[in-house]
């Protein structure tokens, strides 16, 4: 019983609060990293150099009032900020932060589930996630709004293309789609994908930035045009779950980027036998902080590029990213049958 | 600023030049290509105006734009003065700029309450918004203008706020007698819109 | 026992998601219903252990093909007036003998299959590899490769005439 | 096949890139601008009207809330207008200060156009780089006549007070300064990949065109037409210094760009000029203290950071007042090119657009 229910649902509890709590963090470190960036010090009133900012945040957002549009689509109007904030928890399920602890004299999984699918998982879960953006767009009735959710369903089904077939090039050098297997199989090798699929990895990279709607591929939410995007008849509470998904979905790319380029868990070079004085450092710190750096990257990127235009960005998508993606998957299926 | 009430001027003075001042070649040109159009010269404070007939008016900005010697290519402003004792009680005036010979003229135009006045915009597309807030202010009405409507006030309001006539702090009671009709009636118009 | 309870529950949630599907007078929320539907149907690869299906069900119809329908809702103005609803005759009659087609087809495979019912079961014991994913993978590449290229041709062909289609002259 | 109708859409007035209350009305197919109608009036406060019960020396306050973020240009257009009319001699110093005010605030001008430009195409760094030099100037004024933003820092017939102490010396500071954020600047944004891409072949007009539109300023430079009031019809101190006017080549969104970061160096360098060669004496001409000038029309007009600015004045001779003011704005005649400028772009062109012409709504709307 404890291992079939207790264990799993307490790593669940676990993973969905660390989560939240890293989201609005997030939320934080981007205000404080962009104002360095700027030369300012960002948020300094709440608590000591602002730290209990998004606490603030989330109590304001929580207390205002919730207003629906006159002449909105009123359910598919409350469905729209939940489907977008699903996908982006519910991926946490197969994400691998950390190999096994001992805890209580129990070996523990830092992993909620192991499934053999895992990765087609995670792109399929984040595939559903578009409805939320989609939904909301077309449910406000207004205009801004539906201008950016016709932009965000062709740009995220765009970018979909581009990083899944990146994907499958890691797949062919894993062997698995198990998300566990696929960070094992960096061990066994004893090398990060990152080096040996560097153009998947800055496809991904790229194609990330795109399907969280980042700077500079923010174009469903691009103030400066669309007056707030898709979100700009929500206010309070469902304006913050949109909130939260984007930084949420921020996370899970980083995460998955962790897993599948960068070796999980595992520290550098974990085949060179000097540097094993590094194995003192426990696994999820070295998944953390390689997840942190990329979503450092993400910010450094926003704080830095204009944004692209529509036709631009569907441009670089379908014919730059996609044809390097599938050049590069054919590349590494030759090298990988001619080694063979 | 409560200075004496004097009685209101009938008209600008439009000293006429000195003697032996000469005539810039733009202007002598104009006036033999169309004796009939020039009514006046004047020069003041080192600004040559030309006065010409109201009839004339895209003839002669037709020449001063295609002449070799005038080429006025920049219509830098169209505005107008209201000189309310005067029967033609406009002044329509059109300050032009040549890049060429580098220099100024302004053309005038006078213009009764009522009368239209023929639009330059198919010789200078710039006096386009020039002539629709001339329109607004003062009332004055463009023929063949592509798009005469008001700019800078509100397309239902009365009344031409540039004019001599026109109180200062607007016209009152006399419009927004009660601003709820104005609304609703405003209201009504948008809903017939979006249906 | 489970199994079955399962089966049954998204049994239910399919069929009445389905019709709902069809009366929702509003485009948007059809295919809305549709995505639902489609997710059941997901859940229900999952309880039969075909977690591959599953997976892909909802990556390609859940998330690639009905975001392409919405984007086509919303972007061609199909507010209809409500007459096109009650005077629909001839659709009616049209949609009612499409289904009773798929229905004796569908009564037609289930007698089939009762008769002759280890013709499937025997080709997947054949499969050297283990694991959803990769018994997929090997049937695709050996018993059903024809099929599966000329599917794809299919696909390719009717991208290129939809381009065709869609392209303006110039 | 399908019934596709064509989606009219409300930019502004209130809208994060109109840059105040501006409103445009797109009509979209997909998001290609098919039409554009451009709503002004939002911000209309009757100031020519309101001049003319007002006394001469009261309208340099007026001026000032034309174009709000270059308060100090609008003053020297209005009184040196004035000083036409009345046929002032201005001292040379007070003429040199001119120029030097003219040129800190047409890099105040053109940093706040270039942080909103930038912002508007979504790089948002280059806004509060832009905001932080402005500080600077802004400092800079603050010091010399008190205020930030509405400076009233003209007088008919000169100016109000002679320099700070030390004031030279800080100018000169922040010249220096302002070179090197230029470079971070072009950093950021010149070479940049997607700045190119949003701004090369962006609302290409070419010069005639412009002429005929009744652009003026950095939009008609860009159009390669060579036209600056500075140069053509030197006022102020401007005929003793040595400047270039810079222009494009393609009439595009980037020449535009180029043209006035060009400008900056420009201003450096006609500050640095004015710093050097200014003339001792007096600031104040003689004037009359109830200021009457004689009946009679006047038109000037000086290059403000935004374009032509032009001041058409009639005195009746008889009261205190002008018996007519007239503006002519350049953010009003640039702005009418903007329907032209963004048939066939996307949305994203538009603010794109909207900041490359630098209107600012105060001076549209008067």
């Amino acid at each position: 019983m404890v291992e079939l229910v207790l264990i799993p649902l307490l790593k669940i509890i676990v993973v969905l609060n660390a989560t939240l709590l890293g989201v609005t963090y997030m939320v934080l470190l981007e205000r404080k990293v962009i104002a360095w960036a700027q030369s300012r010090l960002g948020p300094m009133r709440v608590g000591p150099y602002g730290v209990l900012q998004p606490v603030a945040d989330a109590m304001k957002l929580m207390l205002k009032e919730d207003i629906t549009p006159a002449r909105a689509d009123k359910w598919v109007f409350t469905l729209a900020p939940i489907l977008s904030m699903v996908p982006a928890l519910v991926v946490y399920a197969v994400i691998p932060f950390g190999d096994e602890v001992h805890l209580f004299g129990r070996r523990i999984s830092l992993y909620i589930t192991d499934i053999n699918v895992g990765l087609l998982y995670v792109v399929s879960v984040t595939s559903v996630g578009v409805y939320g953006i989609i939904l909301a767009g077309y449910s406000s009735n207004s205009k801004w709004p539906l201008l950016a959710s016709l932009r965000a369903s062709a740009q995220l089904i765009s970018y979909e293309i581009a990083i899944t077939l990146t994907l499958v090039s890691v797949v062919l050098m894993s062997g698995t789609l198990s998300m566990v297997g696929i960070v094992t199989s960096q061990a066994s090798q004893g090398v990060w994908y990152a080096f040996i699929q560097p153009m998947a990895f800055v496809i991904f990279f790229i194609g990330g930035l795109a399907e969280t709607n980042r700077a500079p591929f923010d174009l469903p939410e691009a103030e400066q045009e669309l007056t707030g995007g898709f979100h700009t008849e929500y206010s309070g509470m469902r304006f913050a779950l949109f909130f939260l998904a984007e930084y949420a979905n921020m996370i899970v790319v980083s995460s998955v980027a962790t897993t599948l380029f960068l070796g999980g868990w595992l520290r550098p070079f974990p085949n060179v036998e000097f540097l094993s004085f590094l194995g003192i450092v426990p696994g999820w710190c070295w998944f953390l902080l390689k997840s942190f750096i990329f979503l450092y990257l993400f910010i450094w990127v926003r704080a830095t590029l204009p944004r692209y235009r529509y036709d631009q960005l569907m441009r670089l998508g379908w014919k730059v990213l996609i044809p390097l993606a599938i050049a590069n998957l054919i590349l590494t299926a030759i090298v990988k049958v001619a080694l063979a | 600023m409560a200075d004496v009430k004097v009685a209101p001027p009938a008209g600008p003075p439009d000293p006429p030049p000195p003697v032996d001042l000469p005539v810039p070649a733009a202007i002598a040109g104009l006036q033999s290509a169309m004796p009939g159009a020039v009514l006046a010269l004047s020069f003041f404070v080192g600004d040559w105006t030309v006065i010409v007939d109201r009839a004339a008016i895209l003839d002669v900005a037709r020449y001063l734009r295609t002449a070799s010697g005038a080429a006025f290519d920049i219509c830098s402003d169209v505005t107008a003065t209201d000189w309310p004792p005067r029967p033609e009680r406009f002044d329509v005036i059109y300050c032009l700029f040549s890049t060429t010979h580098g220099q100024r003229l302004r053309v005038k135009a006078r213009v009764a309450d009522g009368d239209p006045i023929d639009s330059v915009t198919s010789v200078w597309p710039a006096a386009n918004w020039l002539e629709r807030e001339v329109f607004d202010m003062f009332g004055i009405r463009f023929s063949g203008h592509p798009d005469l409507r008001r700019i800078l006030m509100p397309d239902e309001w009365q009344g031409h706020p540039q004019r001599k006539d026109y109180p200062l702090e607007g016209p009152g009671e006399l419009l927004l007698e009660n601003p709820l009709d104005w609304l609703k009636l405003r209201q009504a118009r948008d809903e017939a819109d979006i249906e | 026992m489970a199994e079955a309870i399962a089966f049954y529950v998204l049994a239910a949630c399919i069929l009445g998601f389905a019709v709902l599907v069809v009366t929702a007078k509003n485009p948007v929320h059809s295919v809305v219903f549709l995505v639902l539907d489609f997710l059941c149907v997901a859940a229900l690869y999952v309880t039969l252990g075909a977690e591959f299906v599953a997976a892909i069900q909802v990556l390609v119809y859940a998330g690639g093909i009905v975001v392409l329908y919405l984007f086509v809702v919303m972007l061609v103005n199909v507010k209809r007036p409500p007459e096109a609803f009650r005077a629909g005759g001839r659709h009616a009659t049209l949609g009612l003998a499409l289904a009773g087609a798929v229905l004796v087809e569908a009564a037609a495979i289930a007698v089939w299959s009762r008769l002759s019912p280890a013709a499937p079961a025997s080709a997947a014991q054949t499969v050297p590899v283990s694991g959803n994913t990769e018994q997929v993978g090997w049937l695709l590449y050996t018993s059903y490769l024809v099929p599966f290229e000329v599917a794809s041709m299919l696909l390719l062909v009717a991208m290129v005439g939809a381009i065709v289609l869609a392209r303006k002259e110039s | 096949m399908f019934d596709t109708d064509e989606l009219v859409i409300n930019m502004g007035p209130q809208h994060p890139s109109t840059h105040g209350v501006l409103r445009v009305v797109l009509r979209l197919d997909g998001e290609k601008v098919v039409d554009a109608d451009v709503v002004i009036g939002y911000l209309h406060r009757g100031v020519e009207k309101l001049s003319e019960s007002r006394s001469w020396a009261q309208i340099v306050l007026l001026t000032d809330r034309l174009d709000y973020v270059s308060a100090a240009t609008s003053n020297v257009g209005y009184c040196e207008t004035v000083e036409k009319l009345m046929a002032i001699e201005v001292p040379r110093r007070a003429k040199y200060l001119r120029v030097i005010l003219s040129e800190l605030q047409r890099i105040a001008s053109h940093l706040l156009w270039l942080g909103t430009h930038a912002m508007d195409t979504g790089a948002m760094t280059v806004f509060l780089y832009a905001f932080r030099e402005r500080e600077l100037i802004l400092d800079l004024f603050e010091e010399y006549c008190g205020a930030r933003l509405t400076y009233n820092s003209m007088r008919i017939g000169g100016l109000p007070q002679d320099l700070p102490p030390s004031w030279d010396r800080k100018v000169l500071e922040f010249c220096r300064i302002m070179e090197g954020k230029l470079e971070e600047y072009e950093t950021l944004l010149t070479g940049n990949r997607i700045w190119l891409a949003r701004t090369k072949g962006v609302g290409v007009i070419d010069g005639a065109e412009a002429l005929a539109l009744g652009l003026s300023g950095p939009p008609l430079r860009g159009s390669g037409v060579r036209r600056d009031v500075r140069k053509d019809e030197p006022y102020a101190a401007y005929d003793e210094m040595e400047f270039d006017v810079p222009l494009g080549v393609a009439g595009d969104t980037f020449d535009r760009y180029a043209v006035r970061m060009q400008e900056f160096r420009q201003s450096i360098r006609i500050i640095r000029q004015a710093m050097q060669g200014i003339p001792e004496g007096p600031i104040l001409g003689k004037v009359p203290r109830l200021i009457k000038p004689p009946a009679g029309e006047v038109y000037h007009a000086i290059e403000s950071p935004k374009g032509e600015l032009g001041f058409f004045i009639v005195s009746d001779g008889k009261s205190t007042s002008p018996y007519r003011f007239r503006v002519r704005p350049p953010s009003f005649c640039n702005l009418q090119a903007l329907p032209r400028l963004v048939k066939g772009h996307l949305i994203a062109d538009v603010v794109a657009l909207i900041g490359s012409l630098d209107v600012v709504l105060g001076e549209v709307d008067r």
